[in-house]
């Protein structure tokens, strides 16, 4: 299989642009619950999905939505899913974070971890019964201390299935650097189940793809598993309206909202003594300062790098950007101009 | 008509369904013996020995269903299932609400369940009003070696989960291991009826939910689910010397539950005594109470159930699990009320 | 008196109770963010953060309870039980029986709850008639701050191990966090007096075990726990325009049930409407049909509640959970009976 | 701390005799359930417990007894629990699967894996309350496939936990090869966490103490976890009664019990071919094989290795095996002669 740069900087831009118009909806509050978006994962669902073919299956977390819309769902029904609407996806009984495909074999879950068990899961049938045919896990660095992903990375190895399992590293687990929870290192610990790992700058489109295609050709010809490792940057942070995120966009008044507490704990009588306090209060100040750090692209917006890389035909790349903006956008616009807009409507 | 263990009879119906369909695999903890006859049968592929690893191969279970096998998984007992219950929760029971109908999981989780052979109380559980109380799971508890084959084909055949649930007392293969050791030295109330029986020359689905009147009765409705429905049957025969009349109704199926069924048969009497030797509070006990209320029959109603943690020693263990003695004074009570 | 949020007076308490006994230690995911408050005044050893494994840190907790601690112990929503429930089922729940009662396990497990936000099925599960199957474990839900704050005390003060389930809908912290998101452009029905009210000046532990009566009624008595005795009391409300006097019990604690206050409530009117947000079937609205029924009450029944996974679509959510308006038409119909 | 090779045999003889005699109770029906003996495992539990003082912790699987017995348990107690006597260690309602004894800070569990978690949870509170107190999580190499376990790892790992892990690695999960489940292996998915690990030669108590006594050191010190993978033999199989001790032992007539029903499986009609079938019964039979061998003693009766490295003074050792007789003989007898034989006297 021959990688087309271009095909997969329009993957990523479609899902860009999608995830942005999921954002205006959910603040005009069309969404509901935890939204979860993958802006800045789009270069590691593009460079994996890409190599999935018919019989493959995607076992997804709870920030599915650019795996589904590049692995050629519908993305009317997807945002019609978002929207609660009873012609969904799911009929608007899943919801964003329970996505389900039979025809694609894409499922997705709100449960840490389990994407790994599901995946294998997945590949075990395809050994059965689709010789040739893969499945992959995709996941956060917050899951690899989840026991049932460590027992499902075992299986894999022990069986030899044709499984990739895509660990999405962008250092933190909602407000928690994962380093700061996991013994080791990820990688190390992956080896250690003699599974082969690849680990990449997962902002790097071309970078993920070679590494993905290698690992799955591997797993097609019956050479078992491979682990991802693929570093990305998630400036929206953990759910749309990530207190942590506001506050590094908005410093001055979000800072007031959780300091003021805090100076009040500072000085209540029992507990810590001061220095301690200080100490503490430091940590959660630090963690906001890193937080606020890590929640900006640096260099790694994958889209920025793979329109660097295509600029050598500035026409062609602004053609496909409007192209991309026009198709969700009319996406939008048909997702929003039913009749029966259940949820939204209500609004 | 053929005559045969339970737990033989479950393994014939399976092998059964395993000839006629390629799609159907068994995984599990040491499946390769506890399963000999299939795995070589069968060969490893579909027989499929697993690490203790209950949490990711439940789960791998159900990706397998999902993706088009029909994976029987044995968890080996129900008290195990803690470890797992995520992948029946959040997974095995919610893949076809979440995909709005559209996605099944074929599975049967074969475990087995209950106490009577002093093995204490995290290796005797029963659960199943437990697992009955997630919707999307279908949970069997067959009482005879006839159910036993005929639910195990309808749980393979099922498009959704099945929690097939095999009791130690009557399962002959469970029960030489853990119970005896196959010593001659040790006892247990093994209810003769349902350990070894007729089974059909060729197996037939049991239909799910549907319960089944093991004996009619005039004073008293007793119904209960596997072993229990032998202490109940026991204790009708006991109660006849007191000129009461017990009929039994075994449900063969928690969930869902025969509401139908129970009603007819408790209406004939206006009384009712559970028998459930999984814990009693927030369980089947009271799922059949409710039943009796919201279908507007006033019945006087007594329970015969786990109340605790059931405890090793056997003569604490005898009083913690229903038993036809209590059953009978229960029974007596009912009648006096 | 003061007025507190719902979540506020958790936190207010667990201090308060902190500052006083320097074994309680509270564990789990991001508590040093969620918490910050007592991560800063107790420091990261008192509070600390947890890599994603519940599994296992829910067990640590049981052990370091058993080994002189008194760990409040987090998990994030009920829903992710699922994967820490062996610690529970057979750890937490069993040591003081398998010790023959000389060990106890001092714990607090705090986890959110319930639905009416649009998070899914399987982020918005109450699960407490679940949990209060299992022998040995306590289960409250409180409805107000007061009881939040009273029973989070008695909680921690408690020897045995304790579920203590906060509903996202009144819990102020998790409300914002995942319901609105700090939005201004949604609206959920968030029962008032449930997520802000008085609390008392000095916190005092609310006894588990104990229901209270929020209204009395003449004709018709709803029993109910959480954020369903708020759509309770609403409908209560509504029935009055039907000239129907509806009387509201709050349970409280689920497990153990308050079965005598429960038995008096309802014998006063002879109907009982049970309004549970946990799951229908094998729970606790069949609990209390059996309470009723064992007591020898002949009470008219009916059930609100939750009959299957619920939907992420307000609509169909508002539809699956109990709401107020089903109250009112269920209540209509046992009243016409 | 001093080595007592004395002590240490001592105690691996008392723990030998009392299972014996187990043993004999269970055969003649006085115990119920599964019961999992420890004979060969003797080493393992002496050169570690030895260890343990005041304040430090067990947390056991389901073969506990040898340890318990070691770190001062009364045996009658113990007995009475495993004859199921209100009087017993657990008032006849744990079981010799359930065992606790608060006062040593001791907890058995049935679930595997489950010792993990608990140690960890006894360390924190070591931590907290007691430093330089300790705790032990004793396991078979079958749980180190549990995720709890792993999770475990991790937590003990990131926190320094004063824990050593020891893991009774005897090759078998009941029927299972632990080698053919397990991927990579024990020592290296350990050492991934951070761990540090000894591997040693489980039959052998001088060395098992050695190993034990640095780690133990060492987490007193506030040094951190330490994991031992200790070797050792088990010829008593799983449970008492198991099927496959007695193909090792009867080979001929029960083999029969188990060939006769494998043979017809072998004709039914469908099925794999009869090449792979004669395949799977081949691999039936090689375990079958593996097992007998592995369940008799070849160099590793711990107490014989034991034995030889005291025999320069005979008179001493025999002296010992007969106190230890003599005192496990008194402990049944005292068990036994009770009135209150609950459950034994039923029979
Ligand atoms: C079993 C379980 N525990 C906790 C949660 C709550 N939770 C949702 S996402 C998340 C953090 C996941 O971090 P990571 O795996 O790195 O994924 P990311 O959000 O960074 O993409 C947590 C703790 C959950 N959904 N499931
Ligand atoms: C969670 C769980 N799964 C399965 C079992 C059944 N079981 C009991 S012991 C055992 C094998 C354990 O092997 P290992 O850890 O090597 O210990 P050994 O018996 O060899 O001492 C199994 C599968 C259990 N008790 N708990
Ligand atoms: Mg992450
Ligand atoms: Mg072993």
């Amino acid at each position: 299989m021959q990688m087309d740069l271009w095909e997969l900087c329009k993957q990523m831009l479609r899902s860009r642009i999608f995830e942005e118009a999921v954002i205006q909806l959910w603040e005009d509050g069309f969404i509901f619950g935890e939204m979860h978006v993958g802006i800045g994962e789009e270069a590691i669902a593009a460079g994996v999905v890409a190599q999935l073919r018919d019989g493959d299956a995607m076992a997804l977390d709870h920030r599915p939505t650019p795996s589904l819309l590049m692995r050629g769902i519908d993305p009317v029904l997807l945002l019609r899913e978002f929207l609660g609407c009873p012609d969904g996806l799911c009929c608007g009984i899943g919801g964003h974070m329970h996505l389900f495909s039979q025809e694609h074999l894409a499922a997705s879950s709100g449960i840490v971890g389990a994407s790994g068990p599901t995946a294998v899961g997945f590949a075990l049938a395809a050994q059965h019964l689709r010789p040739g045919t893969v499945a992959v896990a995709f996941f956060g660095d917050g899951a690899i201390n989840q026991g049932m992903l460590m027992e499902a990375l075992n299986l894999a190895a022990i069986w030899k299935l044709p499984v990739l399992f895509v660990c999405k590293d962008n250092e933190w687990a909602i407000t928690t650097l994962s380093q700061s929870v996991t013994a080791g290192n990820i990688v190390d610990r992956v080896r250690a189940f003699g599974i082969r790992v690849a680990e990449v700058n997962g902002s790097d489109v071309e970078a993920v793809w070679k590494a993905a295609n290698e690992a799955i050709d591997r797993a097609r010809k019956g050479e078992g598993p491979s682990f991802l490792q693929a570093h990305c940057c998630r400036p929206e942070g953990h759910l749309l309206g990530d207190p942590m995120v506001q506050m590094a966009h908005h410093p001055i008044s979000e800072m007031k909202k959780t300091t003021v507490p805090l100076l009040k704990s500072i000085t209540k009588r029992e507990g810590g003594s001061l220095a301690e306090r200080a100490r503490s209060m430091g940590m959660v100040a630090s963690l906001i300062g890193k937080t606020a750090k890590d929640r900006f692209w640096k260099q790694d917006d994958p889209l920025e790098l793979v329109r660097n890389k295509l600029k050598f035909d500035h026409a062609r790349l602004k053609l496909m950007e409007e192209e991309a903006n026009r198709e969700i956008q009319q996406v939008v616009q048909a997702a929003l101009m039913t009749d029966e807009l259940g949820t939204g409507g209500r609004q | 008509m053929r005559n045969m263990g339970f737990s033989d009879a479950i393994e014939d119906a399976l092998a059964h369904a395993m000839a006629h369909d390629d799609k159907i695999i068994v995984l599990g903890e040491d499946v390769h013996m506890l399963r000999s006859n299939l795995f070589v049968r069968f060969g490893k592929e579909r027989v499929r020995a697993t690490p203790i690893s209950e949490g990711a191969f439940v789960g791998l279970a159900v990706g397998a269903a999902m993706a088009g096998l029909r994976p029987v998984v044995e968890v080996m007992f129900a008290d195990f299932l803690g470890v797992a219950m995520d992948a029946l929760l959040n997974h095995a029971a919610k893949t076809n609400r979440f995909s709005g109908g559209r996605w099944n999981v074929p599975l049967v989780v074969r475990v087995a369940c209950g106490g009577g052979y002093g093995d204490g109380g995290q290796h005797e559980q029963s659960l199943w009003g437990w697992l009955a109380h997630i919707p999307g799971l279908t949970v069997v508890v067959p009482s005879t070696p006839a159910d036993a084959g005929g639910l195990m084909l309808s749980a393979i055949q099922c498009d959704d989960p099945v929690i097939y649930m095999e009791h130690k007392l009557l399962s002959n293969f469970w029960f030489d291991l853990m119970g005896t050791g196959r010593r001659e030295t040790v006892q247990f109330d093994v209810p003769a009826q349902g350990a070894y029986g007729s089974v059909p020359q060729v197996w037939h689905p049991v239909p799910i939910g549907r319960a089944i009147i093991r004996r009619d009765g005039e004073d008293l409705s007793i119904v209960s689910v596997g072993v229990g429905v032998h202490r109940a049957m026991e204790a009708a025969v006991a109660l006849e010397d007191h000129r009461i009349s017990a009929g039994v109704l075994d449900l063969r199926t928690v969930s869902p539950l025969d509401r139908e069924t129970v009603c007819s048969f408790i209406s004939k009497t206006g009384r009712m005594l559970v028998v459930d030797e999984d814990y009693r509070d927030f369980g089947l006990s009271g799922e059949l109470a409710a039943s009796a209320l919201e279908a507007g029959i006033p019945v006087r109603y007594g329970r015969v159930c786990t109340s605790d943690t059931i405890p090793y020693c056997r003569d604490l263990e005898d009083d913690m699990l229903p038993s036809t003695h209590t059953i009978v004074s229960t029974a007596l009570e009912l009648m006096e009320e």
